[in-house]
């Protein structure tokens, strides 16, 4: 049964007011072409999850489609502060922001108790940090030393979206390098929506079982998106488009530039389409990557 | 002088890796600083990065995020965030970079929010910051060194120096050894083995003590056996410079 | 610094009365040439961890070599009971043996425990089984939602003995196929041991980082040992020899008939070498992969 | 009969997987019941093995193990124990199949140690038996029908059925169903709803429920629409045949 649908489609089945998962590759695979129609779906009250997202969270913040993150960090990775999230933080524009704070590594393991169908998980990690006084950690035990640890609340999305290389209709996706919280977003959600940059045959799935890092029935809707991650890299398929980075530092540092900004590359676009071909052909060929680096087989025969 | 002072930090940098360290790098100076080290005195350090990426060689071309591909391509492993946080609390880290927007005497670090003029500023966050402080067998901090980055007591405490001094980080229960050194753009910072308070162990060429003391936010310690910071080697600049040639990072 | 040494230097590393894991692919990737040369190093006073080993714990037990077996399974996957297990928990031959009983699930949480650097784990798992009354196991309460959950304690190798496909000589690991507890047993204990079908060049290793389940830094030797995990199979590698465990589990139900196998086939053989003599190279042909399923490349251009 | 007892055990363990199912599958039987399901009703059924193999069809030749690579090869997904319990943990897996050597009258299985004629047997211990049966939506029983298999209250609980009755599973804070079916050599079982003890619900083509009360250590309840079980099919023979041509699996 094929879940492939339109980018349209898939964000259209989110529901106000739910817990996103996206931006799970830390600073690559990030789901931009998705959060992009998530914002112009207009959708409101989105409790964002991510370690980090680079810009991502701080364009749905600024879009107003967000209520509450939960992260450990919210910026421009390679620019510095999110001016969004500043502006939502200190004057409450456009909207309040209610953020449960974490580490990587915490929030990392709240996503991995869910996933284990756990409603916590121990660590040795924040403590001594102030923001481990916050409700979704608490103090224990060890039952066996009596050592101290801190207990993280299990962090359950309604959804996670991931971007990934290759999948196959059913949401049997292949991913590499570096993989950051991806798998422990979609064992942690209710359901995943991918977007990839190539559907395969169920037999390209097959022929390499152990790239298979989300089995398809955790998978609802699988998106045919090429480039989109796009200005997060994507290995083998994106390089980081750094200069839509700094843009979009310089244009978003006041809210009237945020607009601009999104008015020309959301609303404006109309589509992932639209977004690609306003990009143009040239910054697109200038961002695939270079020679093949290949990896070598292996041999899975019997 | 014949280098800049941001090429003078990531020497100072490369100098704290010890051959065959596994190392939590991050981005920007402690990058280069770890590919210096690999360079030249310690080619059997390890590299990890909290995407879940472990390298033993520096990254093919210049990049701005660890996720980067030239970063991942031609890794030694790659895995996921848990894995490498994994290695981080069971110990396998022998060392780890940070920063932070203000550091205090104790050296906790702060990146969670400021006050500029009695207004609060929301700052990122953590990141793997707090995990690296707490966890990694010792810490190299890289700051910024202005007076308004330097309070006595940090606002929040996002990622553990030695907290309040002296046994703190025992009875927080702390596995990781916590700061080893402090490498501003003024000076170099130890920390007292007793009170656990900062000492400024070598200012940078052309700095004085008193423009430190000016530049920080309470009275400062000073080493008995302070000394100037010791100048790049030319190996080591020209090592700098191989691996950051148009100066991106190490321009002053 | 290579790391390659012979079997016997590797094995000899491993001192009497260590807490050695085995075995952790479950019914792949035993490394049963390493388990020879321990009876063959007259190894002693030895606790062994894995969920399932197939035969070799039987084999390690029957040699007296080991005091205590820390396991969710002991005996012959295809053919049944072990018989070694058996003698040694019902009368005390060759010596008594203590186990710490396990499930599948809560050995692979106390290794992971161990490997991540905690003193326990939570779980779900093994609420209402007798076993889980066992000291290693605690009721505990969940901080946030109260429920009762079980505590799993850590479990912590002196080593690990892991069989991988292939591997260069700083004991960085490529593995494909099923991966069991490989990952768990690799991060729980001090150190790793390796034997791997192939010696690779470190640009092998490169060439596809996201096959580099354990990274060098973990390992203190590898041992180059082709067909080393017979007569469990490597995937891409070797088959499952099904009739040696048969002819084992036959062999093995009288201590006269182990002992008779034991000198035949690990004393007589002499060393690795000599046991693939002794194999014959019919058998070994044979055991050997059909046609090659190779699994496509992937792109790691930059 | 056209057919074996152990093609019709396959057979009644195949009607049990319902489409779209993820399935702990098991070795066996269940192996043989699984491909039987895929073939028929059941195309989209996933299996999954505790080994880290997760597969959307039948294993390539025959095997003795998960384990082997014509189980591996081919795979949906290779991954680790831990990631498929967690699936099992987290409630993904809607059916698991599970045997012992002992069984009692509320589907509590022992698989540690039994007594032979006063003496006390060790076997093999639980392996994920035990996790199926505490986490799995609901479990299917496969049994060898023998008195002495079939004691009114197990020695040892390996895996957790009903425990002592009504409210024992969720007393002990269990997350998964339960046992289900008890598919035997002689009859198939269902659960009371109330009491959650064994009710007879069929018996076996030439079996008799006296037959069935004899091989049975605790007085039989018996359904009262108690009927023969249902033979197999043609197509479900047929398939059951495909897979296990030479009958290793199924020959009586």
């Amino acid at each position: 049964m094929s879940k492939i649908c339109t980018l349209r489609e898939a964000i259209s089945s989110i529901e106000d007011g739910a817990a996103v998962a996206m931006g799970c590759g830390l600073e690559s695979l990030i789901p931009f072409a998705a959060g992009y129609e998530i914002i112009r779906r207009k959708k409101r009250g989105l409790t964002l999850v991510a370690p980090i997202s680079d810009i991502q969270f701080d364009q749905l913040i600024g879009a107003g489609s967000a209520r509450k993150i939960v992260a450990a960090w919210v910026g421009n990775v390679a620019a510095g502060l999110g001016h969004n999230f500043r502006r939502a933080m200190e004057e409450g524009i456009p909207r309040p922001l209610e953020v449960e704070e974490h580490s990587n590594f915490t929030i990392a393991l709240g996503l991995k108790a869910a996933g284990m169908g756990l409603p916590y998980l121990p660590t040795r990690t924040a403590l001594g940090s102030d923001f481990s006084e916050a409700p979704h950690f608490r103090a224990i035990t060890c039952p066996f030393t009596g050592e101290r640890l801190l207990a993280v609340r299990a962090v359950a999305p309604d959804v996670a979206i991931l971007h990934v290389q290759r999948a196959d209709s059913e949401g049997n996706a292949h991913l590499w390098g570096n993989l950051g919280v991806v798998r422990e977003a979609a064992y942690a959600a209710k359901r995943v929506i991918l977007t990839c940059e190539e559907v395969v045959d169920h037999e390209v799935i097959l022929s390499d079982p152990n790239r298979t890092l989300i089995p398809g029935f955790l998978v609802s809707h699988v998106v045919d998106a090429p480039f989109g991650s796009h200005p997060s890299p994507t290995q083998g398929y994106a390089r980081r488009d750094d200069d839509f980075y700094f843009d979009y530092h310089r244009q978003s540092r006041s809210l009237e530039g945020f607009q601009e900004w999104l008015q020309k590359w959301v609303f404006g676009a109309g589509d992932h389409e639209g977004y690609l071909d306003l990009l143009g052909k040239e910054r697109r060929e200038k961002l695939k990557p270079g020679r093949e680096l290949c990896s070598p087989a292996v041999n899975f025969s019997v | 002088m014949d280098y800049t002072l941001k090429e003078l930090m990531v020497v100072a940098a490369a100098r704290e890796i010890c051959d065959g360290e596994v190392v939590f790098v991050g981005m920007r100076l402690p990058l280069l600083g770890f590919a210096v080290a690999k360079e030249l005195h310690a080619p059997r350090a390890v590299g990890i990065f909290e995407n879940g990426v472990i390298r033993d060689w520096p990254a093919l071309a210049p990049i701005f995020t660890m996720s980067d591909p030239p970063n991942v391509s031609r890794s030694l492993s790659c895995c996921g965030l848990v894995d490498v946080m994994s290695l981080l609390q069971s110990g396998r880290v022998d060392l780890g970079f940070i920063g932070g927007a203000e550091i205090d005497r104790f050296g906790n670090l702060n990146t969670h929010w400021v006050e500029e003029n009695g207004r609060r500023v929301r700052l990122p966050g953590s990141g793997g910051a707090a995990d690296i402080a707490g966890l990694a067998g010792r810490c190299i901090i890289i700051m910024n060194h202005e007076r308004r980055r330097f309070p006595p007591k940090v606002r929040f405490i996002t990622s553990p120096g030695y907290g309040e001094g002296r046994g703190w980080r025992e009875g927080k229960h702390l596995k990781g050894g916590g700061p080893r050194r402090v490498i501003t753009s003024l000076g170099i910072f130890s920390f007292d083995s007793e009170s656990r308070e900062m000492i400024l162990s070598s200012f940078h060429p052309g700095v004085s003590i008193e423009q430190i003391q000016r530049e920080t936010g309470w009275r400062l310690k000073v080493a008995a056996e302070v000394s100037e910071t010791r100048s790049p080697l030319a190996e080591e600049l020209a090592a700098v410079r191989k691996y950051d040639p148009k100066g991106v990072w190490t321009n002053n």
